[in-house]
């Protein structure tokens, strides 16, 4: 874990800065960053772990670390990889409060849309409602756990 | 025929400049990502000359109007104009009779009025339908959703590895059950030209009826739909440079005098009272509410064009950029072409080993270049092949040989990155 | 509500000019056998702002493509244009979701949307629908082809000398058995705008599902269809300022979801296979094939300008030129005005003893004026006056009193002349 | 009878010539022929001597005068009134045979369809279609009725 959601968002802003909006470079930027994904193993990419709505597979999968989440994922696309890893890179080892909270302004920062276009841009809307989605869960049942204990 | 030899092509092909036609399509000059654009999603749909651009403006600037039932100026001319179009499409497919000429929004509504009006009129429990395995979705669930209906049954021309139809299964497919037949002339994702007369002949031996689904083939190929014998021919003018929200059904006048309307409104009554309502003649029987006026009108611009620069001409500028990109794309390490039928318009679909198809779409946008990823409304093809998808590269008239290039250099980057 | 009293009516007027809207109509701006022409056929079609001409030579000279599935920078364009009218349309009309608009061709294809989908599936033999005499043929026909496939009864309200519904009749015929009503929101042969709110409140006390058909309402009256709470809301764009080519199908989505789609073909689908097609969420079930791209995406600059020049101030203008023409033209000798209604659009329908209608119409061309004479559609209608037709004059919001000056001058010509 | 159908067709030329092309009075012209025309009588205005695929009623009624026709029309639109008065000053009193053969130039050279319109002009080439039907079947009738005499 390398900081704060923010502060990664921040890094994530200074390093799309240096490729100047260029959309090829930006594309191929956003590979590498995928290429640098430790794959996921083939028994995770079943069904249960897509994300729906996207145009390409991914799959995601999420493990508890206390009040943390670890996050791994993959895709039969490299730029959706890519785009996957930003999320998994900013989401990994976070709290799950804090995932729920998160507000992602590095997407705009960063003129993501325009890069990626419509179609993706619903996709990524989808996989970091997916991670919002599996966050608050784990934070409520953390939440139920630690209110059982207060009753106690 | 609509195939050419290279003999042929090289003739016809003298008094032909690809920059001159450029100069004609406004849209090809702008800069796309910093690079000029270079429009290769044709199949999808084709850009407009400037000639179709300004008979729009010209339409509503001077002469917009409802028309036929109008007795002023403006609805006069109006009415000369759009009739004008239907006149040129029927001299453009060499359809008898100019009421045999139907303007419906698309090919997809045309096919659609086709299964509503003749399919439900005339085709019953048990019938059998043959379509085959290469059709768009337009020319599918229309038939899906008309054999359910009536509990007939749907057959399907399978396709070999070089995406051709099986002719040998279609011959013995068909028999007197069947009652439709309704093909692609050209395959939007494969390119392929199906040898539709001969299937036309073996349908009417069994006493079917035959439609032509001619979206990809109509600024393509030399149609005369005479000829040919078909009994229906669907298109769309936004794939033959007119704008978007026309079609055009032809019909032999025999069949579509004895077919239901399709919508009910203005236009295609003679008479309405509570008590009874007599429909119109053809052609206005079929075309219900205003038409797209505006649209139709500019649409003959469109035919226009295609007619000045000669449908040789298109068809000679047209296959050597096919055969130029198949060459081309070749040498592209891992690509393979999907569909290597004999005869092609110029679609070149290609998946690339371990390259996601909506990528190699994406990294090509960010050079300039528009290509269409994705199954290409065929899904079934698509399972035939057993691929999600492919990318396409669709050719006009107004493409060249060095936005070929670019392409491939634009490919060639792709498979470097992906190492 | 939609009916303006005279007070609020000067008060919404002072920012008003004509003159300035004139400006913005090229089309206006034309002599038509050596006079100014006027323009007095709104209600057939309106005419455009330069605003929507010039979005729809924008979209053909910079981003044409085809929508929705396409991954390059035009294609995204052409998606995000398309969509931007679909979302206006929401707001103008005030529905509650984006999905609930669905683009069609024109209010006779969203009519026959309903009477295709919805009727077919959920109007059984028996059932009643319900429709007024007022009514277009595009809300009468496909309604008579509904009630005739299925063996339901189609039921019709009278109109009373004035031009309106009978509404003690309609209270009559509502029982158990209507599934349906379909009525027209304002009259295009008499301008009569019906008590719509209390009709549909009635029909709903039965469960029927009501359609309003606003072809002739959206342009001139405030849209509300969450007040109004009809079920299905049906337009022209045609009729709005807008090019011709595309209308709009507003229904609520408990409907919606529950229809079978209409037309089948590319984008209504999700999948497609031999065995199984599944199909596409609301809206893009309704919407098959390649839609209107480039009319719809000017559509918008048609909304943004009835928009700037505010519903209220059309509103009021019409009005002021609707009592205008009514006091002039009862000063023609012979003249007879043909609806009379309380609350009425910008129509004027007359009649002159002794004058064919036609002649009038051929002889106001003359002098540059264009109206529409004939049965505007509603033959049932012209019926029960006993008439073949009538003359009609339709002004729309760059109308003026002088040009009603005009007409009204022409038309004493013509009388003194048949003399 | 006044003159041959060329003779006719000729001063219908001149007199419009007149008008100078203006619209309106052509219209109040063609009305006012129409006014000259004597009304038919209420017993002809039945179906059968209806005139198809005008906009407006037209009845036509024609007799026999040895090889040639006379032709009585009125209609409930004065314009049409006016043109079917057109036909009747052309054509009454003419030979079948003439009628049948007749050329009617004056009709684009007065550049009629630009006055009327389409829907009037189809009219108008209803009207003339009927009329040339009706001489033809006389034509052939009195034919026979020759070929008949000669046979004897
Ligand atoms: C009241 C009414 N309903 C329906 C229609 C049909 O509209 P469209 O021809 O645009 O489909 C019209 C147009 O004339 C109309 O005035
Ligand atoms: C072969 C074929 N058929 C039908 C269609 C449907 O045409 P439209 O979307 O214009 O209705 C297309 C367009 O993609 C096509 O390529």
């Amino acid at each position: 874990m390398s900081g704060t959601i923010n502060e990664i968002q921040d890094e994530i802003i200074e390093e799309f800065a240096i490729l100047e909006g260029d959309a090829e470079m930006t594309n191929f930027y956003i590979i590498e960053l995928g290429q640098k994904l430790p794959p996921l193993a083939e028994k995770h990419k079943v069904e249960e772990n897509t994300i729906k709505g996207c145009q390409s597979k991914v799959w995601l999968i999420t493990a508890p670390e206390g009040e943390r989440m670890t996050f791994e994922a993959d895709s039969n696309s490299a730029i959706t990889k890519g785009l996957v890893s930003l999320l998994v890179r900013i989401f990994d080892h976070q709290k799950a409060s804090d995932i729920v909270d998160a507000d992602l302004y590095f997407i705009d920062k960063i003129g993501m849309n325009r890069f990626i276009g419509t179609q993706r841009s619903n996709g990524f809307a989808a996989m970091i409602k997916q991670i919002k989605l599996l966050a608050l869960v784990y934070r409520d049942s953390k939440e139920i756990v630690k209110t059982n204990a207060t009753d106690k | 025929m609509s195939h050419f030899s290279p003999h042929s092509a090289v003739a016809a092909n003298a008094d032909f400049d690809v920059q001159e036609i450029r100069k004609q399509f406004p849209v090809l000059h702008q800069q796309v990502n910093n690079r000029p654009l270079i429009y290769f999603d044709n199949a999808a749909t084709s850009q407009k000359p400037a000639a179709v651009i300004e008979a729009l403006h010209h339409y509503y600037t001077h002469d917009n109007a409802n028309i036929h039932r109008g007795i002023h100026t403006l609805a006069e001319r109006a009415t000369a104009a759009f009739e004008a179009t239907r006149l040129a499409v029927k001299e453009l497919i060499n359809a008898r009779e100019v009421e045999e000429v139907i303007f419906t929004t698309g090919t997809t509504d045309s096919i659609n009025l086709v299964t509503s009006s003749y399919g439900r009129s005339f085709i019953q429990q048990g019938d059998e339908v043959i379509i085959s395995a290469m059709e768009h979705h337009s020319n599918i669930v229309p038939w899906q959703m008309l054999c359910e209906e009536k509990g007939a049954i749907l057959r399907v021309i399978p396709v070999t590895e070089e995406g051709e139809l099986q002719l040998e299964e279609y011959k013995k497919m068909l028999n007197e059950r069947t009652k439709f037949v309704s093909i692609v002339y050209a395959s939007n994702s494969l390119g392929t030209i199906n040898p539709v007369e001969e299937m036309i002949d073996l349908a009417h031996e069994q006493g079917a009826v035959v439609l032509l689904d001619g979206a990809q083939a109509t600024a393509h190929l030399d149609i005369d739909v005479q000829q040919l014998n078909c009994d229906f021919y669907a298109f769309s003018a936004h794939k033959m440079f007119g704008p978007t929200g026309v079609g055009v059904l032809y019909g032999k006048r025999r069949l579509l005098e004895k077919m239901p309307p399709y919508r009910g409104g203005g236009e295609m009554i003679k008479n309405v009272s509570f008590e009874k309502t007599t429909y119109n003649d053809i052609p206005y029987k079929f075309e219900a509410g205003t038409p797209n006026i505006g649209d139709t009108v500019a649409f003959l611009k469109a035919i226009e064009f295609i007619q000045q620069v000669g449908k040789k001409n298109i068809a000679v500028h047209e296959h050597q950029l096919l055969t130029y990109a198949h060459e081309a794309l070749e040498k592209v390490p891992g690509l393979k072409i999907i569909g290597k039928a004999k005869k092609k318009v110029s679609v070149v679909s290609f998946i690339i080993e371990g390259v996601f198809h909506f990528d190699i779409g994406q990294m090509l946008d960010a050079r300039g270049i528009a290509i269409r990823t994705g199954h290409h409304c065929t899904q079934p093809l698509m399972d035939i092949y057993q691929i999600e998808g492919t990318a396409r590269a669709s050719f006009s008239v107004y493409n060249t040989t060095a936005e070929i290039d670019s392409l491939v250099e634009g490919l060639q980057r792709i498979v470097k990155m992906m190492k």
